[in-house]
């Protein structure tokens, strides 16, 4: 297999599902001519022609209800919302349209729609520009969450969300873009929605770590390794659906659990993990369910502070010695 | 009105179909005083020739984004009031089986896209099905109803420019009611005349008397055929009035004194009736024997509703997601 | 004291900040002439005049910001959104304008900015008029979230969060309108933010219960006191900040503990208070942390589907039963 | 440009501010590439006019809302380049004590209520504030600086429609400077002309010359005159262009061929200084003492920002609540 960037893959998911279906298309600020700010997208505008990748005005909220009024009459848009922290500016049609279209049309309504959107700080971008809002959606029934953290994760994951029928939040994570890793070529590749990867095995602690916090847990287990602390490393890979058997297995075998995310600590997506373990594996638990997360401060500008309140591999390491020195 | 310009058709239809608005909101309201419609409901009375005479102008690929307000939207776009009134009654056998109710009714074969519980919901939505239709190449228009409070949400702003900019096929149809819940128009905008507006978008505006169901029907069609040659969307301002409260219940305490009853002598449904009656092309007879089928029609809707079976629990879990994944509950 | 609704209470708490300081008022969609859909500010129009109680356009970003900008110079607004379902309609002037713009400017702005919104399923309303969506904001740093659950409660924290200098969610449940309890008449009765109300003491289980559920976990204590199971209830009353001192020790005490709010399962706010318990107070538990919300699907219309869907005693009372009996 | 119109005062201040406003720029684009600054730059080189021309027409008591591209706002309203300068460097003894940034710094005894990362984000804030002064019957203005991208948010139609409706004295001032990030203002918009806009808030919008600071702050006095009149808002469209990226490092692959070089033949800051040499009310060493006292300043900046020590760990967590709860972390 070849290597290929994070966003290379994205771009190959893209491009392979646009080739696939004429019904597949892609809109969004600045995703054609600029090639999208993170330049995900550059080169498709040649390939597909302004017709199937469309720059669209500043309006998040026209650009996530078009993708839905398109996707309800059969086609197949994939919509880029430039950061996550702007979701907001959509959130309604988000909330209260995609996600509840189906549902409450009595199962009549196909949402085929892909909203990927970048997540996490890329580095003294403050606090409107920085944010993991993950968890800001899951309390909401209808919509699934995809949170890729490799390149092949990104699209395999990005490849069954455009193929689905449901419509999908798809948190790209703007620190990974550069990242590589091997990339399946084959153009049917797709990773199921609801099957976390064990990226690490391990039998004293298990990691539970979501998009970036994946490589800051194995390069925690790497350390821990040097002091004979075995870790098990697990991405969800999806919040929703959420692979709840893979995580309490870990943890029956490990009695030990951390969970990892870049998003605020309260109310995050670690909230929901710890609560489900907290309810389906709480007699495994040996010490508690210890959360890693940014702290519950805006993000700062600064990078003494900013990194401050981000979590780090020494954050990890730390929760690990705690608790299985207990 | 002359047979040259409107065939029987089309006038039967205009007639029947108002009538049939007119008469299932007020059944829909006594089934509710009844007990059998256990939701909320906003009707749409006094308001038939806007829903039926848009709906009218356009072919069934056509799609529609409706409103809290939407009944007639629905029926005028082909409804079945059958399964309206057994999803306003929470049944299984309601268009959205009971998941629904009267904000969240949808036929996608009939190209009704869904009320919508959120004021300024389905702007977006239309504009996307048009983009839709845009890209195939068919000839299809999406068109939003929405109401004079609507207009100022946020989202009618950015669909307008969207649908400006890309040159849309899509109407917006503001029912201006002169309301929105208690709050009058003009305490809701500083203008008066909606339609002002589409100029900002770069395209036209047309006021027209939402109580002449020819008018109303005139000017969609208008805007269809400047849809579908590719000059883009169009904002139609229907001028109208709803004669009943924001919702079943609504006490009523905002309207201005004589106002209702002005409204009322310009009724859009006798109004019209009156007019065929003028025009000689009916006479008093065939337009009762419509009406007694409205009522034959709305008779059997009720007792559709009433019999059927109320949902069974476990279908609150189902219909929520397309692609289930085995042995995950999510 | 004399006895009002949770309505009249809320009424009161406004009208008497209204009355102490001139830079209080009230805007809103219908909340003037209407008196507001739930009349909870009927005859406030007539006491303070059209200046102070403001019909508003339909349009929840403006109504949102302009609070938010009129607290930045001074103001004290109190703005109302309808229903809680549509705070996604002005949602990023509430995550990203309000919450943050005291802490992004270096701690120098002041936002006295309180949003009173609806939450819960009023019967019927279906999906788009029934959520309750107080952690859908819970992860956003900067704001703060009460969950008023009696009418006293209603009546202290609404006039600590409009005489505080915070930006406040501030959730009113549509069902609990019509209830009614003794409400102090001291002028100056307020309650503090982050702290728990023991609603009922007891040795056996704990149930932390949010907003309408208080008296759903109340008749499930009556109920359960008969068949010899001593429940203790607890109330956080503010979700942000969280009295975590207070539940947990409660939990210390009885080891078992069920959360219960009517918000979807899926990261609502039990996730939060279940993950601080398998954080905090994992060694006290015995047993696992239950949750109970309205199961993962948007409200469903027909009564018979609604009731299923929505959180109810029985289901407390069998939770219970299943802790005690484990 | 003559004596009796505008005082020594004006015409001095609006050239130091304009020739601050460009040389704040370079100095921070230098020191970012120095390493000083670590965060985005979104330069408002060739814009300068518009930024400070406008805020010259406002009292220190009125109020902006600035953009991601603010320095020019925040100058122009009386920010201090230091404590600028130290922001853009993460440090505390920047305006938001090194944790907002660029994109976030406030001054509310100037009445800067923020830059702003969110496009549309202030349009709503300055209309509250607008209202407030409404409200207390104070003669200041709102003034919300935004793009010709800004101008299809959700946010300006809400708050337009809701300033025009209550005649708030705030100033709705467009800088439509061509291009939001790498999509130029005819793919965003179906109009070229945004203060055509105004009329569907039944308040004015007039067009001018951006470069031009004299007609700017003309514009911008006369919409103040009007919004302190209890006339309500206005609409200002001020046609400008901007000169380097969106943000540095910014490949600007976007723009048509020549189109930079014939707007840098309309540089606002030469044409202005060109313009008082040939009124004969100052002479080339007048102006040239200006520059220097403005790299002077500049030179002031960098040396503070650069001295001021970066803040401590703990101030991260500080500033985010007024009211503490004590012992609890939230
Ligand atoms: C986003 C949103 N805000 C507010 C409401 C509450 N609401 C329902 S209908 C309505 C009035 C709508 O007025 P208009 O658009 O004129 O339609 P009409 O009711 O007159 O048909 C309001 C405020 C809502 N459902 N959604
Ligand atoms: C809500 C939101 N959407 C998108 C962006 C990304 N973004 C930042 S600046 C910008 C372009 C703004 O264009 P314009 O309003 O014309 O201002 P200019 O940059 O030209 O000064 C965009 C799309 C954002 N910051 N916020
Ligand atoms: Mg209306
Ligand atoms: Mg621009």
């Amino acid at each position: 297999m070849r290597e290929l960037t994070y966003s290379e893959a994205v771009r190959e998911a893209m491009s392979e599902e646009m080739r696939r279906d004429p019904s597949t298309f892609l809109m969004g600020e600045d995703v054609a001519v600029f090639g999208g700010v993170w330049g995900v997208s550059e080169g498709m505008l040649a390939e597909f022609g302004e017709e199937r990748v469309r720059d669209t005005p500043i309006s998040e909220a026209a650009i996530i209800g078009a993708g839905l009024g398109a996707a309800l009459v059969g086609m197949r848009p994939i919509v880029e919302i430039m950061f996550g922290d702007f979701l907001m500016c959509g959130g309604d049609q988000i909330v209260n349209q995609a996600a509840k279209a189906r549902f409450m049309s009595g199962g009549k309504a196909h949402v085929p729609l892909t909203i990927r959107v970048t997540t996490g700080a890329p580095g003294s971008a403050a606090a409107q520009h920085s944010q993991s809002p993950e968890s800001w959606f899951m309390n909401v029934p209808g919509i699934k969450i995809a949170v890729p953290a490799t390149p092949a994760d990104a699209k395999g994951l990005l490849k069954t969300a455009v193929r689905g029928a449901d419509p999908v939040l798809f948190f790209e994570h703007k620190m990974l873009y550069g990242e590589t890793g091997s990339v399946p070529e084959d153009a049917d590749f797709t990773l199921p929605f609801g099957q976390a990867s064990v990226v690490r095995e391990g039998s004293d602690v298990t990691i539970i770590a979501i998009s970036i916090m994946v490589r800051k847990a194995l390069a925690a287990a790497d350390l821990l390794a040097g002091e004979g602390i075995s870790v098990e490393v697990i991405d969800p890979r999806t919040l929703v659906p959420l692979d709840k058997e893979t995580l309490i297995q870990s943890v029956a075998k490990t009695s030990r659990v951390i969970i990892a995310h870049e998003a605020h600590l309260r109310s995050g997506p670690g909230a929901e993990i710890a609560a489900v373990l907290a309810e389906e594996a709480v007699e495994y638990l040996d010490g508690p369910v210890i959360r890693i997360g940014a702290k519950n401060v805006p993000l700062p500008y600064s990078p003494v502070l900013e990194n401050f309140v981000l979590p780090g591999t020494e954050d990890i390491v730390a929760a690990v010695r705690l608790l299985v020195r207990r | 009105m002359d047979k040259q310009t409107y065939s029987p058709e089309l006038l039967t239809h205009l007639f029947r179909q108002m009538t049939l608005v007119r008469e299932f909101e007020l059944r829909a309201i006594a089934e509710r005083r009844g007990g059998l419609i256990p939701g909320f409901i906003h009707s749409c009375v006094g308001q038939e020739a806007t829903a039926v005479a848009a709906c009218a102008a356009l072919s069934q690929q056509d799609v529609i984004t409706s409103t809290h307000r939407g009944h007639g939207h629905l029926l005028g776009k082909g409804g079945d009031p059958k399964y309206m009134m057994a999803e306003l009654a929470g049944r299984s056998a309601g268009y959205c089986l009971g998941r629904g109710g009267s904000l969240h009714i949808a036929d996608f074969n009939l190209g009704i896209l869904g009320a919508n519980g959120i004021v300024g919901g389905g702007f977006p939505i239309a504009a996307g099905a048009a983009l839709a239709f845009q890209m195939r190449k068919e000839a299809r228009v999406a068109l939003a109803f929405f109401g004079d409070g609507a207009i100022n949400e946020g989202t009618f702003h950015e669909s307008a420019n969207l649908a400006g900019l890309w040159r849309l096929p899509v109407i917006f149809f503001c029912e201006n009611n002169l309301y929105g819940e208690g709050t009058p128009q003009h305490k809701q905008a500083p203008i008066t005349d909606l339609a002002r507006r589409a100029d900002g978008y770069g395209f036209p505006g047309v006021i027209v008397d939402g109580n002449d169901a020819i008018a109303v029907y005139e000017a969609t069609q208008e805007a269809r055929r400047r849809a579908l040659a590719g000059n883009g969307p169009t904002l139609i301002e229907a001028k109208t009035y709803r004669f009943r409260g924001h919702y079943e219940g609504d006490p009523q305490v905002y309207r201005e004194p004589g106002e209702l009853e002005a409204w009322q002598a310009r009724d859009p449904v006798p109004a019209f009736r009156a007019r065929l009656l003028a025009s000689g092309l009916y006479d008093e007879a065939q337009l009762a024997e419509i009406e007694a089928s409205v009522q034959a029609q709305l008779d059997e809707a009720v007792a559709f509703a009433a019999a059927a079976p109320a949902p069974a629990v476990e279908e609150a879990l189902q219909g929520i997601y397309a692609d289930t994944h085995e042995g995950l509950v999510f």
